[in-house]
Protein backbone atom coordinates (compact mmCIF):
# COMPACT_ATOMS: atom_id res chain seq x y z
CA UNK A 1 0.00 0.00 0.00
CA UNK A 2 1.34 3.46 -0.77
CA UNK A 3 -0.32 6.95 1.18
CA UNK A 4 0.68 10.47 0.12
CA UNK A 5 -0.08 12.30 2.63
CA UNK A 6 0.53 16.05 4.89
CA UNK A 7 -0.48 14.31 8.51
CA UNK A 8 1.81 12.39 10.21
CA UNK A 9 1.56 8.37 11.03
CA UNK A 10 2.06 5.95 13.85
CA UNK A 11 4.48 3.58 13.32
CA UNK A 12 3.26 1.26 15.80
CA UNK A 13 -0.47 1.23 14.26
CA UNK A 14 0.61 1.36 10.84
CA UNK A 15 2.73 -2.03 11.46
CA UNK A 16 0.84 -3.82 13.29
CA UNK A 17 -1.79 -3.74 10.95
CA UNK A 18 1.04 -5.25 8.11
CA UNK A 19 1.35 -8.44 11.25
CA UNK A 20 -1.65 -9.08 13.08
CA UNK A 21 -3.55 -11.96 12.03
CA UNK A 22 -0.61 -12.82 9.07
CA UNK A 23 0.72 -16.05 10.76
CA UNK A 24 2.99 -16.54 7.89
CA UNK A 25 5.21 -13.33 8.33
CA UNK A 26 8.48 -14.06 10.07
CA UNK A 27 9.95 -11.03 9.28
CA UNK A 28 9.16 -7.27 9.17
CA UNK A 29 11.56 -4.62 8.02
CA UNK A 30 10.93 -1.10 8.28
CA UNK A 31 13.06 2.58 8.08
CA UNK A 32 11.85 5.89 8.61
CA UNK A 33 13.01 9.00 7.62
CA UNK A 34 13.19 12.40 9.79
CA UNK A 35 13.76 15.81 9.62
CA UNK A 36 17.30 16.61 10.59
CA UNK A 37 17.78 19.90 12.83
CA UNK A 38 20.92 20.40 11.26
CA UNK A 39 22.12 20.97 7.39
CA UNK A 40 25.24 22.28 6.16
CA UNK A 41 26.62 23.15 9.20
CA UNK A 42 23.47 25.45 9.78
CA UNK A 43 20.37 24.99 11.78
CA UNK A 44 17.06 24.48 10.07
CA UNK A 45 13.92 25.93 11.37
CA UNK A 46 11.81 23.98 8.89
CA UNK A 47 11.61 21.41 5.85
CA UNK A 48 9.02 21.96 3.19
CA UNK A 49 8.66 19.01 0.84
CA UNK A 50 6.71 19.60 -2.73
CA UNK A 51 5.34 17.00 -4.85
CA UNK A 52 4.00 16.56 -8.15
CA UNK A 53 0.28 14.68 -6.95
CA UNK A 54 -0.93 12.13 -9.24
CA UNK A 55 2.84 11.14 -10.80
CA UNK A 56 4.20 10.74 -6.97
CA UNK A 57 1.43 7.91 -6.72
CA UNK A 58 2.18 6.68 -10.02
CA UNK A 59 5.64 6.33 -9.19
CA UNK A 60 5.26 4.87 -5.60
CA UNK A 61 3.03 2.33 -6.95
CA UNK A 62 5.84 1.19 -9.35
CA UNK A 63 8.49 0.52 -6.75
CA UNK A 64 6.02 -0.86 -4.88
CA UNK A 65 5.56 -3.09 -7.46
CA UNK A 66 9.26 -3.39 -8.12
CA UNK A 67 10.02 -4.71 -4.92
CA UNK A 68 6.92 -7.05 -4.54
CA UNK A 69 8.76 -8.39 -7.96
CA UNK A 70 11.90 -9.07 -6.93
CA UNK A 71 11.37 -10.46 -3.73
CA UNK A 72 8.47 -13.11 -1.88
CA UNK A 73 6.78 -9.99 0.46
CA UNK A 74 3.86 -10.63 1.91
CA UNK A 75 3.33 -6.75 1.80
CA UNK A 76 4.84 -3.51 1.20
CA UNK A 77 3.49 0.03 3.22
CA UNK A 78 5.30 3.21 1.59
CA UNK A 79 3.77 6.88 3.46
CA UNK A 80 5.22 9.90 2.69
CA UNK A 81 4.68 13.18 3.54
CA UNK A 82 4.65 16.58 1.97
CA UNK A 83 4.21 20.15 3.75
CA UNK A 84 5.83 22.13 6.27
CA UNK A 85 7.35 19.99 8.32
CA UNK A 86 9.38 20.62 12.01
CA UNK A 87 12.98 19.07 12.89
CA UNK A 88 12.61 15.80 14.37
CA UNK A 89 9.22 15.37 12.41
CA UNK A 90 8.97 11.97 10.54
CA UNK A 91 9.14 12.27 6.58
CA UNK A 92 8.62 8.74 5.19
CA UNK A 93 7.63 5.12 6.64
CA UNK A 94 8.47 1.99 4.68
CA UNK A 95 8.10 -0.88 5.59
CA UNK A 96 7.83 -4.55 4.24
CA UNK A 97 7.04 -7.94 5.67
CA UNK A 98 7.72 -11.53 4.26
CA UNK A 99 8.31 -15.27 5.55
CA UNK A 100 12.22 -14.71 5.68
CA UNK A 101 14.19 -12.01 6.76
CA UNK A 102 16.69 -11.15 3.86
CA UNK A 103 13.53 -10.70 1.68
CA UNK A 104 12.03 -8.00 3.86
CA UNK A 105 15.35 -6.09 4.75
CA UNK A 106 16.87 -6.31 1.12
CA UNK A 107 13.42 -4.95 -0.66
CA UNK A 108 13.44 -2.18 2.47
CA UNK A 109 16.73 -1.19 1.35
CA UNK A 110 15.80 -1.07 -2.31
CA UNK A 111 12.86 0.76 -1.52
CA UNK A 112 13.88 3.43 0.37
CA UNK A 113 17.32 4.08 -2.29
CA UNK A 114 14.43 4.05 -5.37
CA UNK A 115 12.59 6.96 -3.55
CA UNK A 116 15.51 8.96 -3.07
CA UNK A 117 16.05 9.08 -7.06
CA UNK A 118 12.49 8.09 -8.11
CA UNK A 119 9.91 9.77 -6.39
CA UNK A 120 9.15 13.13 -7.02
CA UNK A 121 9.68 15.15 -4.23
CA UNK A 122 11.89 18.64 -3.61
CA UNK A 123 12.49 19.73 -0.10
CA UNK A 124 12.94 23.24 0.84
CA UNK A 125 14.78 23.94 4.46
CA UNK A 126 14.45 26.98 5.95
CA UNK A 127 17.55 28.25 8.16
CA UNK A 128 18.75 31.90 9.51
CA UNK A 129 20.32 32.49 6.06
CA UNK A 130 16.68 31.99 4.33
CA UNK A 131 15.43 28.91 2.42
CA UNK A 132 17.67 26.50 0.18
CA UNK A 133 16.85 23.67 -1.93
CA UNK A 134 18.25 20.07 -1.19
CA UNK A 135 20.03 19.08 -3.87
CA UNK A 136 20.71 15.09 -4.98
CA UNK A 137 23.25 13.41 -4.28
CA UNK A 138 25.53 11.62 -6.12
CA UNK A 139 25.30 9.14 -4.09
CA UNK A 140 22.09 8.71 -3.66
CA UNK A 141 22.20 8.73 -7.55
CA UNK A 142 25.02 5.55 -7.28
CA UNK A 143 22.81 3.52 -4.50
CA UNK A 144 19.96 3.60 -6.35
CA UNK A 145 21.84 2.36 -9.42
CA UNK A 146 23.23 -0.29 -7.25
CA UNK A 147 19.72 -1.87 -7.58
CA UNK A 148 19.30 -1.90 -11.36
CA UNK A 149 22.38 -4.11 -11.96
CA UNK A 150 22.65 -6.20 -8.79
CA UNK A 151 21.32 -9.55 -8.98
CA UNK A 152 18.98 -9.82 -5.72
CA UNK B 1 0.05 21.75 -24.11
CA UNK B 2 -0.04 21.98 -20.32
CA UNK B 3 3.29 22.72 -18.35
CA UNK B 4 4.17 22.10 -14.99
CA UNK B 5 7.59 23.21 -13.28
CA UNK B 6 8.61 21.67 -9.69
CA UNK B 7 11.36 22.46 -7.17
CA UNK B 8 13.59 25.43 -8.09
CA UNK B 9 12.39 25.41 -11.54
CA UNK B 10 9.54 26.35 -10.20
CA UNK B 11 10.49 28.97 -7.78
CA UNK B 12 12.94 30.35 -10.94
CA UNK B 13 10.25 30.64 -13.17
CA UNK B 14 7.48 32.28 -10.34
CA UNK B 15 4.80 29.56 -11.90
CA UNK B 16 3.53 26.32 -10.53
CA UNK B 17 1.77 25.65 -13.91
CA UNK B 18 1.11 27.39 -17.50
CA UNK B 19 -0.72 26.52 -21.17
CA UNK B 20 1.34 26.87 -24.14
CA UNK B 21 0.09 27.08 -27.45
CA UNK B 22 3.37 25.60 -28.67
CA UNK B 23 5.12 26.51 -32.38
CA UNK B 24 4.69 23.50 -35.00
CA UNK B 25 7.85 23.09 -35.15
CA UNK B 26 8.52 21.89 -31.94
CA UNK B 27 8.66 18.05 -31.87
CA UNK B 28 10.70 17.33 -28.48
CA UNK B 29 11.70 18.30 -24.97
CA UNK B 30 14.62 20.36 -25.97
CA UNK B 31 13.35 22.61 -28.53
CA UNK B 32 10.82 22.84 -25.60
CA UNK B 33 13.25 24.11 -23.30
CA UNK B 34 14.92 26.16 -25.66
CA UNK B 35 11.86 27.85 -27.08
CA UNK B 36 10.95 28.31 -23.55
CA UNK B 37 14.28 30.23 -22.63
CA UNK B 38 13.99 32.55 -25.38
CA UNK B 39 10.88 34.25 -22.76
CA UNK B 40 14.73 35.15 -20.32
CA UNK B 41 14.61 36.35 -16.98
CA UNK B 42 13.25 32.97 -14.21
CA UNK B 43 12.90 30.78 -17.70
CA UNK B 44 16.25 31.66 -18.96
CA UNK B 45 17.56 30.94 -15.30
CA UNK B 46 16.02 28.14 -14.89
CA UNK B 47 17.09 25.96 -17.58
CA UNK B 48 20.48 27.27 -17.37
CA UNK B 49 22.11 24.01 -16.58
CA UNK B 50 20.12 21.68 -18.67
CA UNK B 51 22.43 18.43 -16.63
CA UNK B 52 20.39 19.96 -13.94
CA UNK B 53 17.10 19.42 -15.95
CA UNK B 54 14.80 16.48 -15.64
CA UNK B 55 11.06 16.15 -17.30
CA UNK B 56 8.16 13.50 -17.63
CA UNK B 57 5.89 13.27 -19.83
CA UNK B 58 2.02 12.56 -18.81
CA UNK B 59 3.51 11.57 -15.54
CA UNK B 60 6.27 9.41 -17.01
CA UNK B 61 9.89 10.12 -16.07
CA UNK B 62 11.70 10.33 -19.40
CA UNK B 63 14.57 11.57 -21.24
CA UNK B 64 14.96 15.16 -23.11
CA UNK B 65 14.86 13.98 -26.37
CA UNK B 66 11.41 12.44 -26.08
CA UNK B 67 8.61 13.41 -28.64
CA UNK B 68 5.82 16.37 -27.20
CA UNK B 69 2.70 16.17 -28.61
CA UNK B 70 0.30 19.74 -27.78
CA UNK B 71 -1.99 17.61 -25.30
CA UNK B 72 0.54 15.74 -23.76
CA UNK B 73 1.25 16.98 -19.90
CA UNK B 74 4.93 18.00 -19.39
CA UNK B 75 6.79 18.20 -16.04
CA UNK B 76 10.02 20.51 -15.78
CA UNK B 77 11.80 20.14 -12.79
CA UNK B 78 15.36 19.46 -10.95
CA UNK B 79 16.38 16.23 -10.19
CA UNK B 80 14.30 14.37 -7.55
CA UNK B 81 14.93 14.16 -3.86
CA UNK B 82 12.10 12.01 -2.18
CA UNK B 83 13.21 9.55 0.93
CA UNK C 1 19.99 -0.22 25.08
CA UNK C 2 19.40 -4.47 25.46
CA UNK C 3 16.68 -6.10 26.42
CA UNK C 4 15.93 -9.46 27.31
CA UNK C 5 12.48 -10.30 28.57
CA UNK C 6 9.47 -12.53 28.79
CA UNK C 7 6.74 -10.10 27.68
CA UNK C 8 5.92 -8.19 24.37
CA UNK C 9 6.80 -4.86 23.59
CA UNK C 10 5.30 -2.24 22.32
CA UNK C 11 6.76 -1.09 18.85
CA UNK C 12 5.79 2.13 18.43
CA UNK C 13 6.51 3.28 21.64
CA UNK C 14 10.07 1.73 21.52
CA UNK C 15 10.96 3.45 18.48
CA UNK C 16 9.41 6.70 19.46
CA UNK C 17 11.94 7.19 22.54
CA UNK C 18 14.82 6.45 20.32
CA UNK C 19 13.96 9.39 18.28
CA UNK C 20 11.27 12.10 20.00
CA UNK C 21 13.41 14.99 21.10
CA UNK C 22 16.82 14.02 19.09
CA UNK C 23 16.73 16.52 16.48
CA UNK C 24 19.63 15.47 14.59
CA UNK C 25 18.83 11.94 13.74
CA UNK C 26 17.52 11.52 10.22
CA UNK C 27 17.11 8.18 9.96
CA UNK C 28 16.05 4.75 12.04
CA UNK C 29 16.00 1.36 10.43
CA UNK C 30 14.45 -1.53 12.23
CA UNK C 31 13.79 -5.35 12.54
CA UNK C 32 11.29 -7.33 14.07
CA UNK C 33 11.13 -10.90 14.05
CA UNK C 34 7.91 -12.87 14.52
CA UNK C 35 6.82 -16.60 15.22
CA UNK C 36 5.55 -18.17 11.93
CA UNK C 37 3.12 -20.54 12.07
CA UNK C 38 4.76 -23.05 9.32
CA UNK C 39 7.39 -24.81 9.23
CA UNK C 40 8.97 -27.77 7.32
CA UNK C 41 5.59 -28.15 5.77
CA UNK C 42 3.87 -28.61 9.54
CA UNK C 43 1.74 -26.09 11.22
CA UNK C 44 3.00 -24.84 14.09
CA UNK C 45 1.21 -23.88 17.26
CA UNK C 46 3.97 -23.01 19.38
CA UNK C 47 7.42 -21.26 19.71
CA UNK C 48 9.83 -21.80 23.34
CA UNK C 49 12.73 -19.71 23.82
CA UNK C 50 15.30 -20.86 25.96
CA UNK C 51 18.40 -18.98 26.66
CA UNK C 52 21.00 -18.76 28.70
CA UNK C 53 20.31 -15.65 31.50
CA UNK C 54 23.55 -13.60 31.88
CA UNK C 55 25.65 -14.65 28.63
CA UNK C 56 22.74 -13.67 26.73
CA UNK C 57 23.05 -9.97 27.94
CA UNK C 58 26.39 -9.91 27.80
CA UNK C 59 26.53 -11.09 24.36
CA UNK C 60 24.11 -8.28 23.11
CA UNK C 61 25.69 -6.05 24.74
CA UNK C 62 28.81 -6.67 22.51
CA UNK C 63 27.33 -6.81 19.43
CA UNK C 64 25.98 -3.79 20.48
CA UNK C 65 28.94 -2.49 21.00
CA UNK C 66 30.36 -3.70 17.40
CA UNK C 67 27.23 -1.64 15.71
CA UNK C 68 27.95 1.62 17.52
CA UNK C 69 32.14 0.86 16.77
CA UNK C 70 31.38 0.16 12.63
CA UNK C 71 28.95 3.16 11.93
CA UNK C 72 28.35 6.01 13.45
CA UNK C 73 24.82 5.51 15.36
CA UNK C 74 23.03 7.96 17.82
CA UNK C 75 21.17 4.55 19.51
CA UNK C 76 21.01 0.67 19.19
CA UNK C 77 17.69 -1.08 20.60
CA UNK C 78 17.83 -4.57 20.68
CA UNK C 79 14.97 -6.75 22.55
CA UNK C 80 15.25 -10.72 22.60
CA UNK C 81 12.03 -12.15 24.15
CA UNK C 82 12.09 -15.67 25.70
CA UNK C 83 9.49 -18.16 26.86
CA UNK C 84 6.26 -19.53 25.26
CA UNK C 85 5.76 -17.41 21.90
CA UNK C 86 2.43 -18.45 19.74
CA UNK C 87 2.19 -18.15 15.85
CA UNK C 88 2.42 -13.85 14.82
CA UNK C 89 4.10 -13.19 18.40
CA UNK C 90 6.93 -10.88 18.13
CA UNK C 91 10.23 -12.56 19.04
CA UNK C 92 12.94 -9.58 18.86
CA UNK C 93 13.37 -6.10 17.96
CA UNK C 94 16.20 -4.33 16.33
CA UNK C 95 16.12 -0.79 15.73
CA UNK C 96 19.19 1.88 15.32
CA UNK C 97 18.77 5.67 14.50
CA UNK C 98 21.59 7.55 12.62
CA UNK C 99 22.43 10.32 10.97
CA UNK C 100 22.35 9.16 7.90
CA UNK C 101 20.14 6.19 6.31
CA UNK C 102 22.98 4.33 5.07
CA UNK C 103 24.46 3.35 8.40
CA UNK C 104 21.46 2.80 10.30
CA UNK C 105 20.80 0.32 7.91
CA UNK C 106 23.52 -1.05 7.35
CA UNK C 107 24.23 -1.70 11.27
CA UNK C 108 20.21 -2.82 11.66
CA UNK C 109 20.57 -6.01 9.09
CA UNK C 110 24.30 -6.40 10.92
CA UNK C 111 22.81 -6.85 14.43
CA UNK C 112 19.95 -9.20 13.15
CA UNK C 113 22.53 -11.34 11.03
CA UNK C 114 24.38 -11.67 14.13
CA UNK C 115 22.15 -12.43 16.60
CA UNK C 116 21.58 -15.33 14.51
CA UNK C 117 24.26 -16.89 14.87
CA UNK C 118 25.52 -15.33 18.41
CA UNK C 119 22.77 -14.88 21.01
CA UNK C 120 22.70 -17.65 22.87
CA UNK C 121 18.77 -18.61 22.52
CA UNK C 122 17.98 -21.91 21.55
CA UNK C 123 13.76 -22.71 19.81
CA UNK C 124 11.89 -25.42 20.16
CA UNK C 125 8.72 -25.68 17.68
CA UNK C 126 5.60 -27.51 18.69
CA UNK C 127 3.40 -29.59 15.88
CA UNK C 128 1.04 -32.12 15.91
CA UNK C 129 3.98 -34.19 15.61
CA UNK C 130 5.71 -33.26 18.69
CA UNK C 131 8.66 -30.66 19.60
CA UNK C 132 11.51 -30.12 17.56
CA UNK C 133 14.50 -27.91 17.99
CA UNK C 134 14.99 -25.72 15.49
CA UNK C 135 18.34 -25.84 13.61
CA UNK C 136 21.13 -23.38 12.76
CA UNK C 137 20.93 -22.55 9.34
CA UNK C 138 23.82 -22.56 7.38
CA UNK C 139 23.32 -19.36 5.13
CA UNK C 140 22.85 -17.75 8.64
CA UNK C 141 26.18 -18.92 9.32
CA UNK C 142 27.27 -17.51 5.95
CA UNK C 143 25.20 -13.89 6.47
CA UNK C 144 26.82 -13.72 9.91
CA UNK C 145 30.29 -14.15 8.20
CA UNK C 146 29.89 -11.80 5.83
CA UNK C 147 30.05 -9.19 8.05
CA UNK C 148 33.26 -10.31 9.94
CA UNK C 149 34.97 -9.47 6.36
CA UNK C 150 32.98 -6.70 4.11
CA UNK C 151 34.50 -3.39 4.76
CA UNK C 152 31.61 -1.16 5.78
CA UNK D 1 33.22 -27.42 38.33
CA UNK D 2 30.05 -25.92 37.09
CA UNK D 3 28.62 -27.58 33.83
CA UNK D 4 25.30 -26.39 32.34
CA UNK D 5 23.28 -27.46 29.35
CA UNK D 6 21.23 -25.81 26.51
CA UNK D 7 18.86 -26.84 23.49
CA UNK D 8 18.68 -30.56 22.87
CA UNK D 9 22.08 -31.03 24.97
CA UNK D 10 20.19 -30.28 27.74
CA UNK D 11 17.22 -32.06 27.03
CA UNK D 12 19.27 -35.34 25.93
CA UNK D 13 21.24 -34.81 28.90
CA UNK D 14 18.03 -34.38 31.07
CA UNK D 15 19.34 -31.55 33.30
CA UNK D 16 20.19 -27.68 32.99
CA UNK D 17 23.29 -27.47 34.98
CA UNK D 18 25.04 -30.32 37.81
CA UNK D 19 28.40 -29.49 39.74
CA UNK D 20 30.98 -31.82 38.75
CA UNK D 21 34.69 -32.77 40.55
CA UNK D 22 36.92 -33.08 37.40
CA UNK D 23 39.76 -35.88 37.39
CA UNK D 24 43.21 -34.14 37.46
CA UNK D 25 44.30 -35.48 34.37
CA UNK D 26 41.39 -33.08 32.35
CA UNK D 27 42.59 -30.60 30.79
CA UNK D 28 40.74 -28.91 28.27
CA UNK D 29 37.01 -29.20 26.79
CA UNK D 30 37.29 -31.74 24.33
CA UNK D 31 38.56 -34.61 27.70
CA UNK D 32 35.68 -32.94 29.67
CA UNK D 33 33.14 -34.06 26.78
CA UNK D 34 34.69 -37.56 26.26
CA UNK D 35 34.82 -37.93 30.23
CA UNK D 36 31.28 -37.00 30.22
CA UNK D 37 30.41 -39.40 27.42
CA UNK D 38 31.42 -42.30 28.98
CA UNK D 39 28.81 -42.00 31.54
CA UNK D 40 26.49 -42.93 28.56
CA UNK D 41 22.90 -42.66 28.31
CA UNK D 42 21.91 -39.38 27.44
CA UNK D 43 25.66 -38.02 27.54
CA UNK D 44 26.59 -40.22 25.18
CA UNK D 45 23.69 -39.27 22.63
CA UNK D 46 24.37 -35.56 23.65
CA UNK D 47 27.59 -35.59 22.46
CA UNK D 48 27.63 -38.23 19.48
CA UNK D 49 28.66 -35.17 16.68
CA UNK D 50 31.25 -32.98 18.17
CA UNK D 51 30.75 -30.69 14.81
CA UNK D 52 27.31 -29.65 16.84
CA UNK D 53 28.61 -28.56 20.10
CA UNK D 54 29.92 -25.49 21.45
CA UNK D 55 31.12 -23.73 24.33
CA UNK D 56 31.18 -21.41 26.48
CA UNK D 57 33.55 -20.67 29.40
CA UNK D 58 32.39 -18.45 32.04
CA UNK D 59 30.18 -16.85 29.11
CA UNK D 60 32.32 -16.38 26.74
CA UNK D 61 32.15 -18.18 23.61
CA UNK D 62 35.79 -20.51 22.78
CA UNK D 63 36.42 -23.59 20.97
CA UNK D 64 36.35 -26.87 22.33
CA UNK D 65 40.46 -27.12 22.83
CA UNK D 66 39.85 -24.31 25.24
CA UNK D 67 41.62 -24.41 28.51
CA UNK D 68 39.15 -25.84 31.46
CA UNK D 69 39.85 -25.06 35.36
CA UNK D 70 37.74 -26.37 38.19
CA UNK D 71 36.21 -23.09 38.93
CA UNK D 72 34.93 -22.57 35.52
CA UNK D 73 31.42 -22.07 34.65
CA UNK D 74 31.49 -24.35 31.56
CA UNK D 75 28.46 -24.51 29.54
CA UNK D 76 27.64 -27.01 26.39
CA UNK D 77 25.13 -26.42 23.76
CA UNK D 78 24.29 -27.06 20.29
CA UNK D 79 24.99 -23.92 17.90
CA UNK D 80 22.59 -20.76 19.03
CA UNK D 81 19.55 -20.04 16.41
CA UNK D 82 18.89 -16.72 18.29
CA UNK D 83 16.92 -13.25 16.24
Amino acid sequence: MIRVQEEDFDVGIELSKMTDEHFGIGAQSCFIGLVRDMANQEHISAMTLEHYPGMTEKQLRKIEKEANQRWPLNDVLIIHRFGKLQPGDRIVLVATTSAHRRAAIESCHFLIDWLKTKAPFWKVESSLSGDSWVEAQDNDEREAKKWETENT
Amino acid sequence: MQLLYFGWVRARIGKVQETVNLPTHIKDVSALIKWLKKRGGGYHEAFQNLNLIRVAINQEITTLDARVDPDDEVALFPPMTGG
